[in-house]
């Protein structure tokens, strides 16, 4: 099979000698650094970390529900660990996963900038991020929390005796991490961009971030105030939600919903960002619709906000809501739909090769489609009566966090790491990686929903014995699934070392973060870029190269 | 096949006895949920259809080897309208056909039988209006549309019949409703599918499906004596409401006789509808519902009756045509003879203090 | 959340006559660092529009269900210490614009004065609202185990704040669990805003902030008139719900 | 000079809110009261924060705050108000 890859003789290539790692040496270097692209690593580093913890309270889950008898740990510690679980997956690791390390590292390189706009705040946002990672690892010490991780009320307030309080600032701090990413992007992208890249030269990365980033920036303080109230109702007792004093627990919903349902887009968008890089690169071909793409992200972002009540559908908010809000998730779903169908046009006539991260990205497409129809299921109104609260959520949701945003987390990984390190990682190994991680994927979570179909709850600790066949399945995927993760763990570690040189641009793609060496300059640039060609215009790449290699020949 | 492996086997067994995509349709709602499922699941096929097609298609057609040089193409707005359009079609006929079915499960209708249920960590309790109590259980007949009247004492709970493809939501302080109509007798799950807290998932119960007269038969066998209203008119009387809504003309509390149902004018202006939740409200939270004409007086006894006792005097308010049998135990101030052997303070349903 | 204070910390001062001190390395131009660094802060002041949003809902939700509740605990506060207080935070944010003109003017001494001023009257606003909750906690008005609803049973003066029903009294602790969330989350925005001013003073008696380089000033300034803005909001929700007793 | 006209404006602002409370205006209380105060914080805004010789950005990102904030309260305020339609 054939390949656009295209190496440094190995014989003769080596690293650089001057980069972004090797500046300046030291833990304080790094503690104290400015550099987005430090920041990067040492957010990359942190979320490798606190995904394999909530990797493990899911491996732990799936172990226990391989029987339908509650034998392997008490109930209390089993609701411990699908909270921890959620906590640790969505707030430590989702939330910032792509944005934080590819983002932080290739978003200012491709709008042409030297830095972010603020590289001190940036470096809070990463302090931040591991005091809220502290916070709920002390939760966890301490003897764990289990109010799930939507610390529903009145639950949450007066019910439980564990420490939701400390999880809750955990999940209050890393709020304040992601606004301060938000933040700095949006400010990057308006302000830093390099003179002729206007904004329909970006990158559709950088508008998938852009809308993400609105998101962070104006959902994340709803949910810090709607914790600050629950930590407040625990500690004084004051009574904003509590029922006996006369507040409305569902109000809490109102709140937390609102933020966190846009979260769901903060997690997908900058997901989707590394596909339409990856498609177009792979495919050799500009993608398809530039501006259908870039706006239906906007519109996700947009939109986002008007749905929230969905997940309070049968929870009593009122019918005319209910009606409203489900009518507003139909219209959601479909700047999702733009983007699957174009990028699969995107791949019309291209000239496609396989890499990993183009195995990743299919993945991804085929994944994301059947989590993004799910939805469509769980927001038709009827429907959701049957379905929501089931194992049917539980999987969709998986569908398009894990499915769709860890694989294209994955993609990305694989797509920016001869960038970020210079080296390439092991295309067979990755490859096999990618076809491992799809196959436990589809084998953990599609059994999922038809158990939840036939009605098997979700956080359930014990189950009737009729749904175990399928329960068996699924944990028997989940081991496939934790193989396909642990894989690309080992063979990107060892690559650091061994990995072939990568050169400037392995595969020949148009972006700003291409052209310049790798691993890049502290600096990025050593003069300010001059953009005088389209987004994904692999002519004017094609024309570069020939006019090197003709100067230099 | 025992070679392989005797759990393998075991295994294959189970799954070909046990291998259902379905849950048994067992009310009259669950045929047409299924076919919104069904619906949705083929819609749901044929997207994810052409998106494999398309991605694989087109990675065979166009791949490095057979297609080295890639034609750029800048988008086509026709293309992109039409899977603009077609989706949205698509999504707003799942809206309008999920509305309907919605309004249909949680519109119940005028002539169903009321059954009230409390929640509780980690229990379901029905009261039947017979008085029959029932814990992770239900006992009903096949044919007959069924309203539940769902209240949690605690947390958020929410009740769930699989078989019947209805859920809602049992929340703390206000009543929520659901409604069905079973059609196969049979025993059914019922789950509590809203994280409860520690022994959620041991929140279970059996639903359990009589033909009519074997119902009729359950009901006789398991009465515990007294029915809901007959239990509220003790807990009315123990509380003094007679003293106030006894139907006088000079009575300081409005007449309670045929006021379930009917409209009433509040002092804040509002016309309100006498309901299950408005009387559980009145009890609880009285300064927020003065009916027209009368002094806001009466004292709020929040703590003082529990949920149970609140199902008891609606459930006896809902069921008071007159005030003749109030004014008696008023004028002879005495326990009535069906009532003796309890003294007012030890009545079910009442929280001593 | 203190952390614009780490935004608009200031570059180590080096003379240069090419480029401003101030300007980081990788701006192009002291006008980019200013729009972007001005943008940021706006960006962080919508973060802080949706944190008391928040509250804001769930104050229209509660004042339309529980209005007599609402009255009643609005009427225990006094409406004298909320407009003295209303104006003395006006005056602040008219001294802090003072002071971001008189940086813009270059005007050493009128700076530090003014920044002394408005921190000056911060303290002033933060010591009524000392006596204001010193006043609850006497009266039990403070959400809790210790709430007592007796005054609003059996209120001093029937004629001027008619009785509620005990149900309807019990609904003030909604009001007053509001009326701390939303008073002090203000007041502990008002705590860091007068940290960060003592920081501004003593740099700008050193002489900061009047070469031009006047964007610490100014985003502190921003800063503070949106934590007078929501008080601008806060003051007549909470304390001037229905001065008409009796209705 | 600008400020000190503002900072009149909005003294006087806070008299009328003020003395506006107590005159029995009826539902229209309220009304006057928040109308004051969105006043006031449209001056601060305008003047005090520069807003009004800003940046058409800088407009549009204020309004887009704003917008936020009022989908929040509105969208969650139509929960609630619709209650009392139906059956719940």
């Amino acid at each position: 099979m054939s390949t656009i890859v295209r190496l440094p003789d190995q014989k003769v290539a080596t690293l650089p000698k001057r980069t972004f790692l090797n500046s300046e040496y030291g833990l304080k270097s790094w503690l104290l650094t400015g550099d987005h692209k430090r920041i990067a690593i040492l957010y990359l580093i942190s979320i490798t970390f606190f995904f394999f913890i909530g990797g493990a309270f899911a491996a732990l889950i799936r172990l226990e529900l391989l029987t339908p008898q509650p034998d392997l740990m008490a109930s209390d510690t089993y609701n411990k660990m699908f909270t921890m679980h959620g906590i640790i997956m969505v707030f430590l690791f989702l939330v910032p996963s792509v944005p934080a390390t590819i983002g932080n590292f290739v978003i200012p390189i491709m709008v042409g900038a030297r830095d972010l706009a603020f590289p001190k705040i940036n470096l809070l946002s990463w302090y931040l991020y591991i005091f809220a990672g502290c916070f709920t690892l002390s939760a966890l010490v301490l003897g764990g929390v289990d109010s799930g991780w939507t610390f529903t009320t009145p639950l949450s307030t007066h019910y439980l005796n564990t420490h939701v309080v400390t999880a809750g600032l955990g999940v209050f701090i890393a709020g304040f991490s992601s606004i301060f990413t938000g933040l700095n992007f949006i400010v990057t992208i308006h302000r830093m961009r390099a003179p002729g890249m206007t904004w329909f030269r970006l990158p559709l990365f950088c508008w998938s971030h852009y809308a993400a980033s609105i998101l962070m920036v104006l959902g994340t303080p709803v949910l810090a105030i709607s914790l600050v109230l629950v930590i407040l109702e625990r500690t004084i007792g004051i009574g904003v939600f509590d029922p006996a004093k006369g507040g409305d627990p569902i109000l809490f919903q109102h709140l937390f919903w609102f933020y966190s349902h846009p979260a769901v887009y903060i997690m997908i968008l900058p997901g989707m960002g590394v596909i339409s890089e990856v498609i177009s690169t792979f495919s050799r071909k500009r993608v398809f619709g530039y501006t259908a793409v870039a706006f239906s992200s906007v519109a996700i972002a947009l939109f986002g906000f008007f749905v929230w009540a969905h997940h309070m559908l049968i929870m009593g908010i009122s019918n005319y809501s209910a009606l409203v809000f489900s009518l507003l998730t139909m219209l959601v779903a479909v700047p999702s739909a733009i983007k699957i169908f174009n990028w699969a046009a995107t791949l019309y006539k291209g000239s496609i090769t396989f890499e990993t991260p183009m195995l990743y990205a299919f993945g991804f497409m085929g994944l994301f489609t059947i989590g993004g129809m799910t939805g469509v299921f769980l927001g038709s109104l009827g429907m959701d009566i049957q379905l929501t609260e089931t194992y049917f959520i539980v999987a969709h949701f998986h569908f398009v966090m894990v499915g769709g945003m860890l694989m294209a987390f994955l993609a990305g990984v694989h797509f920016w790491w001869p960038k970020m390190t210079g080296r390439m990682y092991p295309e067979g190994l990755s490859k096999l990686a990618a076809l491992v991680t799809f196959i436990g994927f589809i084998l953990t979570f599609f059994p999922q929903f038809i158990v939840g179909y036939l009605g098997m709850p979700r956080r359930y600790h014990a189950y009737p014995p009729e749904f175990q066949v399928l329960n068996v399945l699924s944990t028997a995927g989940a081991t496939v699934l934790g193989i396909g993760y642990l894989l690309p763990m080992l063979y990107l570690t060892w690559s650091l070392k061994y990995g072939a040189i990568a050169g400037e641009n392995p595969w020949q793609a148009t972006g700003l973060e291409w052209q310049i060496q790798s691993p890049p300059l502290t600096e990025n640039f050593t003069v300010t870029p001059i953009v005088d060609y389209e987004a994904y215009d692999y002519e004017w790449l094609a024309n570069k190269t020939k006019h090197e290699v003709t100067t230099v020949g | 096949m025992h070679i392989i492996s005797p759990v393998l086997w075991e295994f294959l067994i189970r799954w070909l006895t046990n291998f259902a995509l379905f849950p048994p349709e067992a009310s009259t709602v669950a045929p047409q949920t299924d076919a919104l499922y069904l619906f949705l699941v083929f819609i749901s096929v044929i997207g994810c259809g052409i998106v494999t097609l398309l991605v694989v298609g087109f990675s065979i057609m166009f791949r490095h080897d057979r297609n080295p040089e890639a034609t750029q193409i800048e988008g086509s707005t026709l293309l992109e309208a039409t899977w603009t359009l077609i989706p949205l079609v698509l999504f707003m006929v799942v809206f309008v056909w999920g509305a309907v079915l919605y309004f249909r499960i949680y519109n119940p209708p005028k002539n169903a039988m009321n059954i009230y249920v409390v929640g509780k960590q980690w229990m379901w309790k029905a009261e039947h209006p017979g008085g029959q109590h029932e814990i992770n259980g239900l006992h009903i007949p096949t044919g007959r549309p069924i309203q539940l009247t769902m209240i949690s004492q605690d947390v958020f709970h929410s009740f769930s019949i699989p078989a019947f493809r209805v859920k809602r939501e049992v929340i703390p302080g206000r009543y929520t409703t659901v409604w069905f109509e079973a059609t196969q007798p049979g025993t059914y799950h019922l789950f509590c599918t809203q994280y409860c807290g520690t022994k959620h998932s041991a929140m279970i119960g059996d639903i359990v499906v009589l033909k009519p007269e074997a119902y009729e038969a359950w009901i006789e066998s398991s009465t515990s004596g007294t029915s809901l209203a007959q239990n509220g008119e003790r807990i009315f009387a123990a509380l003094g409401c007679n003293a106030c809504h006894n139907g006088n003309p000079d009575s300081r509390g409005p007449s309670l006789a045929n006021v379930y149902g009917s409209k009433l004018q509040l002092t804040n202006g509002s016309l309100i509808t006498a309901d299950d939740a408005f009387l559980r409200d009145t009890i609880l939270n009285p300064s927020m519902h003065v009916t027209q004409g009368f002094a806001p007086i009466m004292p709020t006894y929040q703590g003082q009756v529990s949920e149970e006792g609140l199902i008891d005097l609606v459930e006896y308010i809902k069921g008071l045509h007159s005030n003749d049998r109030i004014q008696q135990t008023l004028n002879t101030t005495q326990v009535s003879p069906a009532q003796s052997g309890t003294t007012a303070s030890k009545v079910p349903g009442t929280v001593n203090q | 959340m203190d952390s614009h204070a780490t935004a608009i910390e200031p570059a180590d001062v080096h003379e240069s006559h090419e480029h401003p001190a101030y300007l980081r390395h990788h701006f192009e131009t002291p006008e980019q660092q200013k729009e972007a660094s001005a943008f940021g802060m706006w960006l962080f002041l919508l973060t802080e529009i949706m944190f008391f949003g928040g509250l804001f809902a769930a104050y229209l939700i509660y004042r339309n269900w529980y209005y007599p509740a609402f009255v009643a605990g609005s009427n225990t506060l006094k409406i004298s210490l909320g407009t003295v207080n209303t104006g003395v935070l006006i005056g602040s944010s008219f001294t802090m614009a003072m002071g971001v003109w008189c940086a813009e003017m270059r005007k050493k001494s009128g700076l530090v004065l003014c920044l002394l001023l408005t921190m000056a009257l911060g303290l002033v606003f933060l010591g009524v609202k000392y006596f204001e909750y010193k006043e609850k906690f006497e009266l039990h008005h403070v959400p809790g185990a210790d709430f007592s609803i007796e005054k609003f049973i059996h209120p001093d003066d029937p004629a001027k704040n008619p009785p509620l029903g005990p149900d309807m009294a019990a609904k003030t602790q909604v009001y007053f669990s509001l009326y701390f969330a939303m008073t002090g989350m203000h007041a502990l925005h008002m705590i860091i805003g007068i940290s960060i001013l003592v920081f501004l003073v003593v740099r700008a008696r050193q002489g900061a902030y009047i070469n031009g380089y006047v964007q610490p000033i100014e985003y502190f300034g921003l800063y503070w008139h949106f934590v007078d803005i929501v008080w601008i909001f806060l003051f007549p929700l909470l304390y001037l719900i229905n001065r008409h007793p009796g209705r | 000079m600008t400020y000190l006209l503002i900072f009149g404006a909005l003294l006087v602002g806070t008299a009328l809110t003020v003395g506006a409370a107590f005159v029995d205006l009826g539902h229209f209380n309220p009304v006057v009261a928040i109308l004051i105060a969105c006043i006031k914080a449209v001056l601060v805004i305008l003047f005090f924060m520069h807003v009004f010789y800003s940046s058409r950005l800088m407009k549009l990102t204020v309004a887009a705050g704003f917008f936020t904030f009022l989908v929040l309260i509105t969208m969650t305020l139509s929960d609630y108000l619709s209650r009392a339609w139906g059956l719940w």
